[in-house]
């Protein structure tokens, strides 16, 4: 077993070298190098192309999938070794895709087979581009007030209403979205609809953030019609795929925290403050609060690889999402702290081709949503308090 | 002196408060930065100010100014904090005017009336790297004769490129972490040999990198003492030091005044947000923090009008403090705003972005515990 | 004017570098070296009894009071040079008492003039000393539903009940108290009552804490007969009397957060940890936080001085006492925290001759009451949080 | 290796579990303390440990242990941590077990047996000053052809002046800050010139100052290599770096455990006072620690069990995080049980005793993050 294990490392280690481009072991210097995939993809360069194809073509995008919807079908120990050889050869990941992290585990939990092979393998390809409507302008943390409505017209449902905070729904192929089709119920009366952005009625626009990016979107639906077998899990149920679906997101935004991309907080400190005669980062106090940090930060990456662990083997409290999303994005916060106090006024130069475009500040900038989207920090404390250690209701 | 405004402080408070929020509020910041304005900051608020008599709150009344004290700087800047004002008061008005009250009457008089009347605009150039290290200065000046040949370059200085007077340190002798040998220099921007490159900052107001090369000047442009630098250096630091944490302390109380505003309105789960123990107790934390800051503040600029010993000391105190209080009421802006927060339509970002350009400006909390850990011995 | 504050100022150095005896401007090592004073006090030296002596004959322990009730009669700017001066000589506060930081301002305030008569100028010469009975069993920081109740027997009160963390009640002689006179009103129906530890019914027992120390008592009363004329401000109004003084409570622990007795923290530190190649503290991450520390101790201090400023000038609100105790105490605690962290193993001594009996660990475990003792943190904030933010009820 | 306990290791938890929260609970500490008992733990508790195999966890089957690892040793002092049991385990079952694991088997057949049966008490005398710097060594043992003559002295050896066996490092050749020239050596207690004092702590737990006067071991006392005892020294330093954070760990569970009660049952203002949100969110942030700092210590255990070269830094960070979790875990549990949980009556202040006590030992969290820096290279 433990040798098959080895083995399984050993070709795993020799096909990435071999497969993998050089370019794509290079760390990621800003979101840009994001491979997002999808219909209208343009890819930055050969190699991203490349590496996609390659990864997809082992099915190895979503190593962990069964192989009957596009899956590698790997063992939780086989996937974590991939993991692991992935890490330590710094290779960029082939595919970002809120498919693979969200509605993937929804749709193999809730879908019916025909959901499954219809959109399962196009996730794992990268084909379809998936993007989420859950928050709604008057209902942010809070999502029993859901007001976009699903008219059950037959055969179809006509919807209506308006999304906001739609990552990158601007880009996207189709839409898994919560949508009110039973006005009389609060959380009973939510179903968990999936559509095509091509459909007639649908209109997105940016939102431009504080960053100055734009990575979501209003999201606009007047009379879309949407077939009645695009329901996933059963009408008036949504509530369970999306709380379901939840604890996936927190997961995937809580791995911010752990050990970010390019060159690690202390190398960028010293970078640019240097060092003193004694060869220590020449800024003793904002050496010690990085040093207190990395505590952290280490021990959170431990504590993330406990989680996977846990979760893998179904051991895992399920709000333990929570305190997951909780921890690194609150971690990933400080981070970016860090790093503009030791950026120095460079760090602050919003539009300078030396600053990469202000990358630094608009990067701490967009760190600050972490803590908001997907469910507020304080939410999350709430279901740690609530669900964890059992205290009571006000 | 009691460690609260006096009544003529008030009434100036009373009368800057609603000047400055008429003349030049959050929209004001918006409408210049959508703009795209290369100044970064409008001439005509400017020269407002100069007419309400701000830009020589400092400035003795004998050189046309109003003859007050660091306190009443504070006062303004903390409007300019609230209000979120591109200006370069606090390098003009306060830096800069408290180097030339050291140099000697022909000085004063070559410049401070300019400054009084809002013709003026001074940078400091004081910063040689991203990161704050006043002390360490290697940008050479050459003495031959009676002039000076300046050669090197500074970074950081806010609006430096539209500055008409740039206040300088400089190598006269001595090598770069040398503690004498420093001189200031006061060198119009117009000289031959000087070049300014403007910078963006996240804040959209502008901040340049000044590079001088072979730049002449006579003994006339000498701040004080040649090698005799540091001391005003050192008060000039002390005055701005503590004139950012006033104006952080303004963008920190209009971004607690925003965020209050915003907790006793939004509702969720049925529920007024403001009502959340919670938020609440984080609420009050943050309260008392700039309640602290200002306390300290104050005194650092009672100190500096007092010309008490401890002010420089104070003024890190202050600017460490204030940076700590106003970093925790930004952030908690921003969060307890929840994704309406995270908007450029919506205002609470800017004082997030005016705050970070503050805390980094003369020095961060880091830099000033570590100072005042220095100058304490340990 | 300001000649005269000067001339003043010459006048109070010279006197008191005249009359403070060399061993009361040393900095006091514990509190054992505090003075309360009352009828029972041993006096720990002839300069502690002979300080207390020439100050209260000035009429300096009280230095603001009127003098019609032993006060100095000071003006607020002159109370504020002495203060000065005290301090910059180092001179050790003659008496500490409750008397005079929480009772006198009551009595000034709520007193009779047969009251003020009686009381004040004994608690200005230390001959009566005081403690107080607000806590109960059962209600903590909740005094409304305090228990311990006065019968109206016509000329007198009876009272009965249980009172517990009264400071020093065991050495106290007389007692400032609340009691409940009416069982239906709930805060309406306190009364502040005045009386002599000594009266038949009254018995005290020392709580023992975690630090070792017995600071605090367990109070009992069992049909004590209190005269009608020793309740102060009306009947049933007693909770007026006592959120006044409750502020002057708050304003004294307050203090503790500023620059503490004796040595300061980066001094004691360095005694411990020495000093590196460079000169600094030769633990850099502790160094960094007890820099950090320092900026928050130096602007407390200016706070402080900010906050008794405005309340001698009246202008300050009446919450903010809550907020400088809650800021003070909680300083209080990180001090300590950082001088065991600073003193290493040997601070952790709790018995030996080296470490003073503990002296560091005691201190340390003993700040941990600061912010429970009267009132806890969590009640400074939501007072702060309603009475000053204007934040609503839940 | 997946990062959560096995199923064999789940086993043994729950066998750990019952047996010490019956055999030593903390009202066994209480009444050693009331009694003033001057060894600081009960032999008898010790004799029970070994009974069930605990003393033994670490030693291999050859010489009568259990043949486990670490993780299975974190197992063990999680309990004692949680019942707060005074109790050798650490310097003996983990620190001189580790130490001797690498010494030849003569050695190993001298002292493991006597370990695992419980008869025998070890201490390590690392530190020479109040503060945790073992990696400065000035105590001196000088050679004489096979024998050494060891003076200098060592402090902070919990249960020194009860231990038979001191595992005591010292400078074979070289200078005090040197890497090179440290020998580790096995040093019976009652060894003509060995003066031990004990200290009662803030705990009520025993720490000696132990005073090597011309002491003479011959080579068979040494442990590996002469002048090789750095790597032996970091290898148990690691150990009981980890183990520490273990008993930490339980520790905070413990007091966590006994606040989320009193929140559940304590009525203020006509409420449960854990209803109460801000006290919620600071319950939640607490928990979340805790899982951070049981992962972190967890993750150095696994990695000193397979022998791993990052478990050195692993276990700077577990002890780091778990100084932290841990502290935070006491300070709240003191606060929130409000004025009983300052009583010596009530158990709760004895967690913040303990843990104080356990975050300096092997250093503390400031210690750990220098540590961990210079590791990194800043």
């Amino acid at each position: 077993m433990a040798d098959d294990l080895e083995q399984f490392r050993r070709e795993t280690r020799a096909w990435l070298e071999e497969n993998c481009p050089p370019e794509m072991r290079e760390p990621m210097r800003s979101e840009k190098d994001v491979c997002w995939g999808g219909r209208t993809w343009t890819f930055q360069s050969e190699a991203q192309r490349r590496w996609l194809a390659v990864m997809a073509e082992r099915c190895w995008t979503v190593p962990d999938w069964p192989r009957e919807y596009g899956g590698g079908g790997l063992s939780p120990a086989e996937a974590k070794v991939l993991r692991q050889e992935i890490a330590s050869l710094g290779c960029r990941k082939p595919l970002e895709s809120f498919g693979i992290s969200m509605l993937g585990p929804a749709l193999l939990k809730y879908g019916t087979e025909k959901q499954r092979l219809e959109h399962l393998p196009k996730i794992a390809r990268g084909e379809i581009r998936w993007c989420q409507g859950y928050s709604e302008p008057n209902a942010g943390s809070d999502l029993a007030s859901l007001a976009t409505r699903a008219e059950d017209r037959g055969d179809h449902f006509l919807v209506n209403g308006q999304k906001v905070w739609t990552s990158y729904a601007d880009q996207a192929d189709w839409i898994f979205c919560l949508v009110r089709t039973d006005a009389a119920a609060k959380q009973r009366g939510i179903s968990f609809l999936l559509f095509d952005m091509e459909t007639p009625g649908v209109s997105t626009k940016p939102i431009r953030l504080i960053s100055g990016n734009s990575p979501f979107c209003e999201t606009f639906f007047d009379d879309v019609v949407v077939p009645k077998d695009q329901v996933l899990g059963a009408v008036n149920d949504g509530w369970s795929v999306a709380k379901y679906l939840l604890g996936h997101e927190r997961e995937m935004i809580s791995g911010m925290g752990g050990r970010a991309l390019g060159p690690s907080l202390p190398e960028r400190a010293l970078r640019r403050a240097g060092r003193d005669a004694e060869g220590r980062l020449d800024d003793p106090v904002l050496r010690a609060r990085i040093a207190l940090f990395e505590v952290r930060s280490h021990a959170f990456a431990a504590m993330s690889e406990r989680f996977m662990d846990r979760l893998k083997a179904g051991s895992v409290h399920p709000a333990q999402a929570s305190m997951m999303k909780y921890l690194g994005t609150e971690l990933n916060k400080d981070r970016h702290e860090l790093l503009m106090a030791a950026g120095g006024s460079e760090a602050l130069e919003w539009e300078s081709e030396a600053s990469h475009g202000g990358a630094a500040a608009r990067a701490w900038l967009r760190s600050k949503a972490n803590s908001i989207e997907g469910g507020t920090s304080e939410i999350q404390l709430n279901i740690i308090a609530k669900r964890i250690l059992e205290l009571p209701e006000a | 002196m009691p460690l609260f405004l006096d009544p003529e402080q008030e009434m100036l408070a009373d009368t800057v408060r609603p000047f400055i929020a008429e003349t030049a509020p959050v929209a004001h910041l918006r409408s210049l930065r959508d703009a795209g304005e290369p100044a970064g900051f409008s001439r005509e608020v400017w020269q407002g100010f100069a007419e309400m008599g701000f830009t020589g709150v400092l400035v003795d009344e004998a050189h046309g100014g109003l003859g007050l004290g660091h306190v009443e700087a504070g006062i303004v800047l903390e409007e300019i904090g609230r209000n979120l004002t591109p200006s370069p008061f606090l390098g003009t008005a306060v830096g800069a005017v408290e180097a030339l009250r050291q140099a000697d009457e022909a000085m004063q008089v070559a410049w401070l009336p300019g400054i009084v009347r809002g013709e003026v605009v001074a940078g400091l150039a004081l910063d040689e790297s991203a990161r704050h290290r006043p002390e360490r200065v290697a940008l050479k000046a050459e003495r031959h004769g009676n002039t000076f040949r300046l050669s090197g370059a500074k970074q950081f200085v806010p609006f430096g490129h539209e500055a008409d007077l740039l206040i300088v340190s400089a190598r006269t002798s001595g090598s770069e972490a040398d503690e004498e040998g420093v001189t200031l220099f006061a060198l119009p921007r117009t000289q031959a040999g000087v070049t300014v490159s403007a910078q963006r900052l996240a804040d959209s107001s502008m901040a340049a990198r000044v590079a001088l090369d072979g730049v002449e000047l006579d003994g006339s442009a000498v701040i004080g003492e040649v090698d005799g630098g540091r001391a005003v250096l050192d008060r000039v630091l002390s005055c701005v030091r503590a004139g950012a944490a006033s104006e952080m302390q303004g963008v920190a109380e209009g971004a607690s005044a925003m965020t209050l505003d915003y907790l006793k309105q939004r509702r969720q789960f049925g529920r007024v947000i403001g009502s959340y123990q919670a938020l609440q107790h984080r609420a009050a934390h943050l309260y008392s923090e700039l309640e602290v800051a200002r306390a300290a503040t104050l005194k650092a600029q009672q100190s500096l009008d007092a010309g008490s010993d401890t002010a420089d000391r104070e003024a890190s105190v202050a600017k460490a403090m204030a940076g700590m209080a106003s970093g925790l009421a930004v952030r908690e802006a921003v969060q307890m705003h929840g994704g309406i927060g995270m908007t450029d339509e919506y205002d609470i970002g800017f004082f997030m972005k005016r705050q970070r350009v503050l805390a980094e400006m003369f020095g961060d909390t880091d830099y000033h515990a570590d100072r005042l850990a220095r100058m304490e011995g340990y």
